[in-house]
């Protein structure tokens, strides 16, 4: 890159310009995993929450015993659990739940981390020194263990709770990117530039920076989109996720605790499963497109 | 009276380590630094890297700050001037930034970067801004059209010549070039020193041009002050400086100069190896105890040099 | 050096502090206290004895009292006591730590055997076929979350082919301490540990991948060419020790992070480790194993970043100065 | 002067890759290079000159390079070498100087290593002999306190220290050409100038023919013997020092002189080129490539295939547009440069 920046820098970097949504949408339609990915995605959405106008949830919780465990048919699509309930008005309803969740999880920790990450790397000196060395603590806290314990505690816990207290563990890890990328973006001379020209820092922040930096903001928030919905579900699978009221996949993919049920009734846990990975390796596809967009190395050819 | 005056301008950064993060020391990146810049001028404050210059441009328009002195401007001490009428003063004093690529933000239009100060400081309504910068741009040579278009399609000259049409904009007094032209190619670099030139006349615009580079500052500057360890070796005007260096610092930058003439390449070699090992006797007497440059002493009416 | 070392843990401690009390103060919301485990085992008492007891313990106390009995008795070595399996916190833990060390070495070891080479090759042969494939598969287990390829490995593996044991850490019968017995341990621990190891490996691959390609760019590397460096001698002596370099930084982490338990593998595998006792103690109500197993990761994450500084001074010439 | 050469450039062509075409970046180069001469190549970025240091030593990334053409090195060709045979020439025969060089040192490596990583490939010399060997190439690169530096790391060192080094490596195996890739640029002046002294010095101690590549003018008149002035990919004027300076030919070379500062003192204006170097996609081959940069010359001043031709002995110069040329402010073929500000801006 060095050398063959150099022989034509003059022109070379007068073409190739950083900027715009122009890019990240190019690099989405390239690539053919991203693309199938977000018409899969986009697909999915719909159903999953169109399906709340046919898809009641008290029919489905509903304790059947006359239809216990039984296999995939055409009244259980995918069959039915241990409680006779149906095994695919679950899962509808379960990755409704995950997801939107997960996007709540994501929307919160990213207006909190941004904010903070803005602050600390933009203005530095004390007020970054102790944001930095809070969020190290927090950083360094057993993250799972004590979102399970704070679950176990919790006296009225409800999804609202849930979301609080992953919220407070992921603004960390955004705060810091930002922070990081702020630090030298703020040593870039249209920064001081604005500075000398009387702009205030408010406005240098949300005008000049951000802008910046919301490529990488997106991509970020898309990769943490999927992670979330695998911690979510990771943590209703051992049972400390969503309120009993609010099932979610990782509820579904827990009956396969059961040796049994793992062994003999695959329809009570691997459908939701299969779909978990699915969702998550379809927003990851279209994370590391844009990513890749970013990232002009990485572009493809 | 000078149009700005520098006294004795520290600027000290804290060196942070040990327990806890506590400041063992102090980088004195300026210590000490007087001159004056008169009106209309052009005034080079030259050094090799770490010598304090940048910082000095950065810290009168506020971008550092101001460990102990004053800067003056118009007879008004700015160091004094509470923080929030700064910028109603600051709006006289602008500056043009080395690197033509860093110093426009990349997701603004021409119109938005040059309209910028526009927008801090005058309540202008869209037509008459925009207005204001279109003949901003026809003044620095681009097509007017220029405006609606985003930096990365402009060569580094002219985006040099937008970041100098920001500078413009709100008609300051004096302008602050931290090394203007180091980042572009020869001819280029000749377009924009031509231009800056220009519009110094049309504008009655003083300069304080900071630079590393002798052969532009001789070009450039009216006076020149030639900084070492934070400090003035020498100031004078461009002849002093260069027919008649005195402090032997002043005298090995000069001499380092590549010499045009490579009939002369032998001689001034030598030159240059004499003055070196003068240099390398010589310098420690002209430094006080703690390495930095004595005060400067007249020696004629504009030539004032840091000997004992 | 050791002036380094010794900042590094004395700004340590205020992070212990801040953890104990955080600690503490959870311990404090837990429903119920010292004496509900006693009380589940003797319904009988009266609350008049209870009351009593209470006091004696010192449970009235305010708060700050009874932290610094609580930090004291730690310090001291006296963790409390499980009120479920009615011994000692300490050898609780104790029982169960040498499963869990197992564990978490395999994991590790494994994890570094496939991604230090896969990175390496992925970088150095950006965009081949072999990157390809390998990136790939680094999507696919970036997407995968660990509980549910831990199952899906168990299910077929465990269950559909019967290569290996579905749950426990050794069979039951075999005498302890016999050539068999730790054979039996090793092939319990095969499983668990591929599906650890397969799902972790994703970040160092993809980093050491960037490195390398960033590396491979650098101006010193053109010098190392330029000096007739066969290639072979560029990757093996410039490009991987400086694309090494950021990865030693996790190392830290990663040591400590032996010993603290894996929540998903150990309870889809029936692994009796840590995480299983935290995630038994905790549907058992048993606060004071609980609150142990919570503060030893905390330590063990904070004893990680000092060891990731310390290693990470130690490999990287322009740090050492510092 | 000795005129027996070390280095033959027969139709050199360097091209890269952009998306799936190929576009030189040096186009159909011709250039012999002397023993005991220091060579300069001068131009602005985007000339070509980089590429072509670069490509002596074949040091481009091949799979977005091709190099065509004959390299001829003391009787063989460079280019057909295979890359172990090419890696036994470099470092020992090549020794190759870098523009910055605190990137160009490995962080994680004692300076000691990096010199003596060029004995290791290149000579038999015992871990001892080595050691003596690197301890005496940092004296002759004037390191004082060499011992010491010999066990240090490359950010415990200041940049001209550190461009030292990187001469004491190339250097190591007494190379018989030295490529050096605009070695004082990233340097303060009075550290160009020890750079460069030290270079001459050492070529005065060799008999190693140097090719400077540089876009400075002043660096090329204390340095150079023989002077080639490339413009989009192409030479336009190759000379002796004194001649070039003295009596430049072609249009650019004398654009050149005439924007520089330091050669024009007590010049109100500089003389400004029109328009831009054109990127690697835009050049104008086939031909002048720089009459889209002097519009005011009629198109019949150029050839229609420009070649070099010498124009006084061992002068070179390409087109036949210096012949009627002068500047757009010029009148006809007056001497006196008058230009007026502005309009030379646009």
């Amino acid at each position: 890159m060095g050398m063959r920046a150099q022989t034509f820098a003059p022109e070379e970097t007068i073409q190739k310009s950083p900027s715009s949504w122009s890019i990240l949408g190019k690099e989405l339609i390239k690539d053919k995993m991203a693309m199938i990915s977000l018409v899969f995605l986009a697909l999915f959405l719909i159903v999953i929450y169109g399906s709340i106008f046919f898809i009641d949830q008290e029919a489905v919780t509903k304790v059947d015993l006359t239809s216990i465990k039984a296999p995939p048919s055409a009244d259980h699509w995918l069959g039915t659990d241990r409680a006779g309930s149906d095994i695919f008005g679950q899962v509808m309803i379960g990755a409704r739940n995950s997801i939107t969740i997960a996007f709540a999880i994501t929307i919160f920790a990213a207006v909190i981390g941004l904010s903070i990450g803005l602050i600390a790397g933009f203005f530095g000196g004390i007020v970054d020194n102790i944001i930095m060395r809070f969020i190290d603590f927090i950083l360094v806290l057993p993250f799972l263990m004590l979102v399970i314990v704070f679950v176990t505690i919790v006296p009225k816990y409800n999804i609202w709770s849930f979301i609080f207290i992953m919220t407070a563990f992921l603004w960390v890890g955004k705060a810091r990117l930002i922070r990081a990328k702020v630090l030298a973006e703020r040593e870039l001379d249209y920064v001081q530039a604005s500075k000398t020209l009387g702009t205030p820092n408010w406005k240098i922040i949300a005008f000049g920076i951000l802008p910046n930096l919301s490529s990488i903001v997106i991509v970020n928030m898309t990769l943490n989109l999927a992670g979330n919905i695998g911690i979510e579900t990771g943590l209703s699978f051992l049972g400390f996720g969503l309120p009993q009221s609010t099932p979610s996949l990782g509820t579904i993919v827990s009956n396969a605790t059961d040796p049994d049920i793992l062994q003999n009734y695959w329809w009570m846990w691997l459908p939701a499963s299969l779909l978990i990975l699915v969702l998550i390796l379809a927003i990851n596809f279209v994370g590391q497109a844009l990513k890749r967009a970013t990232d002009a190395r990485q572009r493809l050819g | 009276m000078a149009l700005l005056e520098l006294n004795n301008l520290k600027v000290h950064y804290p060196i942070r380590g040990g327990f806890f993060q506590r400041v063992v020391s102090h980088v004195k990146a300026v210590d000490g630094l007087s001159i004056q810049i008169e009106a209309g001028k052009t005034y080079g404050l030259v050094g090799e890297s770490g010598c304090g210059k940048t910082t000095t441009g950065r810290a009168i328009i506020g971008l550092n700050k101001i460990t102990e002195g004053n800067v003056t401007f118009e007879g008004q001490d700015l160091t004094k001037i509470a923080h929030k009428n700064q910028h109603s003063l600051r709006r006289d004093i602008q500056m043009i930034f080395q690197d033509p690529y860093s110093s426009l933000n990349g997701r603004k239009r021409v119109l938005d970067i040059i309209a910028e100060p526009l927008r801090n400081f005058e309540n202008l309504t869209k037509e008459e801004e925009r207005r204001r910068v279109q003949d901003l741009l026809e003044k620095v040579g681009l097509n007017p059209e220029a405006a609606f278009k985003y930096p990365h399609e402009f060569s580094g000259g002219q985006r040099q010549r937008i970041g100098i049409a920001r500078a413009l904009t709100l008609n300051p007094k004096l302008i602050i070039a931290d090394e203007p032209v180091s980042a572009l190619d020869v001819s280029v670099q000749a377009q924009v020193l031509n231009f800056m030139k220009e519009i110094q006349k049309e504008f009655n615009l003083t300069y304080l041009f900071i630079s590393h580079d002798l052969g532009i500052v001789r070009h450039m500057c009216d006076e020149i002050g030639i900084m070492y360890r934070g400090r003035l070796v020498e100031q004078g005007n461009t002849e002093d400086i260069y027919e008649n260096p005195q402090h032997v610092y002043t005298k090995r930058l000069i001499s380092a100069i590549p010499n045009i003439d490579p009939g002369q390449r032998q001689a001034s070699t030598q030159a240059r190896q004499h003055i070196l090992s003068s240099y390398q006797q010589d310098l420690n007497n002209l430094l006080d105890p703690e390495g930095k440059p004595l005060a400067l002493k007249s020696i004629s009416s504009s030539h004032q040099v840091a000997l004992p | 050096m050791w002036k380094f070392t010794l900042r590094r843990i004395l700004i340590m401690i205020p992070q212990l502090f801040v953890l104990s009390v955080l600690i503490f103060l959870l311990a404090k919301a837990m429903p119920g206290d010292a004496l509900t485990g006693a009380m589940q085992a003797n319904p009988n008492v009266s609350p008049q004895v209870l009351a009593e007891q209470r006091e004696k313990l010192g449970l009235n106390d305010p708060a700050w009292q009874q932290y610094g009995r609580w930090v004291g008795n730690l310090v001291q070595g006296d963790l409390g006591k499980s009120y479920v399996h009615k011994i000692g916190v300490a050898d609780l833990i104790g029982s169960r730590l040498a499963n869990t060390f197992y564990l978490g070495v395999a994991i590790l070891v494994l994890t570094y055997l496939i991604s230090i080479p896969l990175g390496i090759l992925s970088g150095r042969y950006q965009n081949s076929l072999l990157d390809k494939t390998i990136t790939g598969y680094t999507y696919l287990s970036f997407a995968t979350p660990l509980f549910i390829f831990a199952l899906l490995i168990l299910f077929v593996f465990g269950f559909q082919l019967g290569w290996f044991p579905t749950s426990g850490s050794v069979d039951v019968g075999i005498d302890p301490g016999s050539g068999s017995y730790y054979a039996n341990k090793f092939y319990h621990l095969i499983l668990p540990a591929i599906a650890g190891a397969l799902v972790s490996t994703t970040a160092t691959i993809q980093y050491l991948r960037n490195e390398v390609i960033d590396t491979r760019l650098k101006d010193f590397v053109k010098t190392a060419r330029s000096k007739g460096v066969p290639e072979s001698k560029v990757y093996s002596k410039h490009i991987l020790r400086n694309s090494l370099l950021p990865i030693a930084a996790f190392l830290g982490y990663d040591l400590t992070g032996v010993l603290a338990g894996n929540l998903f593998i150990e309870s889809i595998f029936g692994y009796p480790g840590l995480g299983q006792l935290f995630l038994q103690s905790i549907t058992q109500r048993d606060y004071s194993v609980v609150t142990i197993l919570v503060m030893l990761s905390g330590l063990l994450a904070l004893i990680g970043t000092l060891l990731s500084d310390i290693i990470l001074s130690w490999v990287d010439p322009r740090i050492r100065i510092g | 002067m000795n005129t027996e050469s070390v280095l033959e450039i027969r139709d050199l062509t360097v091209a890269f890759r952009i998306k799936d075409e190929y576009y030189p970046a040096v186009d159909q180069l011709n250039l012999t290079i002397n023993k005991n001469e220091v060579l300069a190549i001068v131009g602005e970025s985007g000339c070509g000159k980089s590429a072509l240091a670069l490509s002596l030593t074949r040091l481009h990334d091949s799979k977005n390079t091709r190099i065509e053409g004959e390299l001829l090195f003391k009787g063989q060709d460079l280019n057909t070498l295979s890359p172990g045979q090419m890696n036994k020439i470099r470092g020992s025969e090549i020794g190759m100087i870098f523009q910055d060089p605190l990137t160009a040192l490995n962080p994680l490596m004692t300076i000691g290593k990096q010199i003596e990583e060029n004995l290791d490939y290149h000579t038999s010399l015992s871990r001892k002999e080595k050691t003596k060997r690197v301890i005496e190439l940092l004296e002759n690169v004037n390191i004082v306190d060499p011992k010491r530096v010999y066990a240090q790391y490359p950010h415990e060192l200041s940049g001209g220290m550190r461009q030292r080094i990187m001469i004491a490596i190339a250097i190591a195996c007494r190379p018989s050409l030295i490529i050096a890739d605009e070695p004082t640029t990233a340097l303060d002046v009075t550290i160009q100038s020890q750079i460069l002294d030290l270079l001459k010095q050492l070529q005065a101690e060799n008999d190693a023919g140097i090719v400077l590549i540089t876009h400075d003018l002043g660096v090329v008149a204390e340095m150079a013997d023989r002077v080639v002035v490339m413009y989009a990919g192409e030479i336009v004027e190759i000379a002796d020092v004194n001649e070039l300076f003295n009596n430049p030919k072609h249009p650019y070379t004398r654009s050149l002189l005439a924007s520089m500062p330091g050669a024009n003192v007590g010049q109100e204006s500089l003389h400004v080129i029109e328009g831009r170097v054109p990127s690697l996609q835009n050049i104008p081959r086939g031909s002048c490539r720089f009459s889209e940069r002097i519009p005011w010359i009629p198109q019949t001043h150029h050839a229609e295939h420009p070649e070099l031709n010498e124009v006084a002995p061992q002068h070179w110069v390409r087109c036949t547009c210096y012949q009627n040329f002068h500047f757009e402010d010029e009148v006809g073929d007056g001497k006196e440069i008058v230009l007026n500000g502005i309009a030379g801006t646009q």
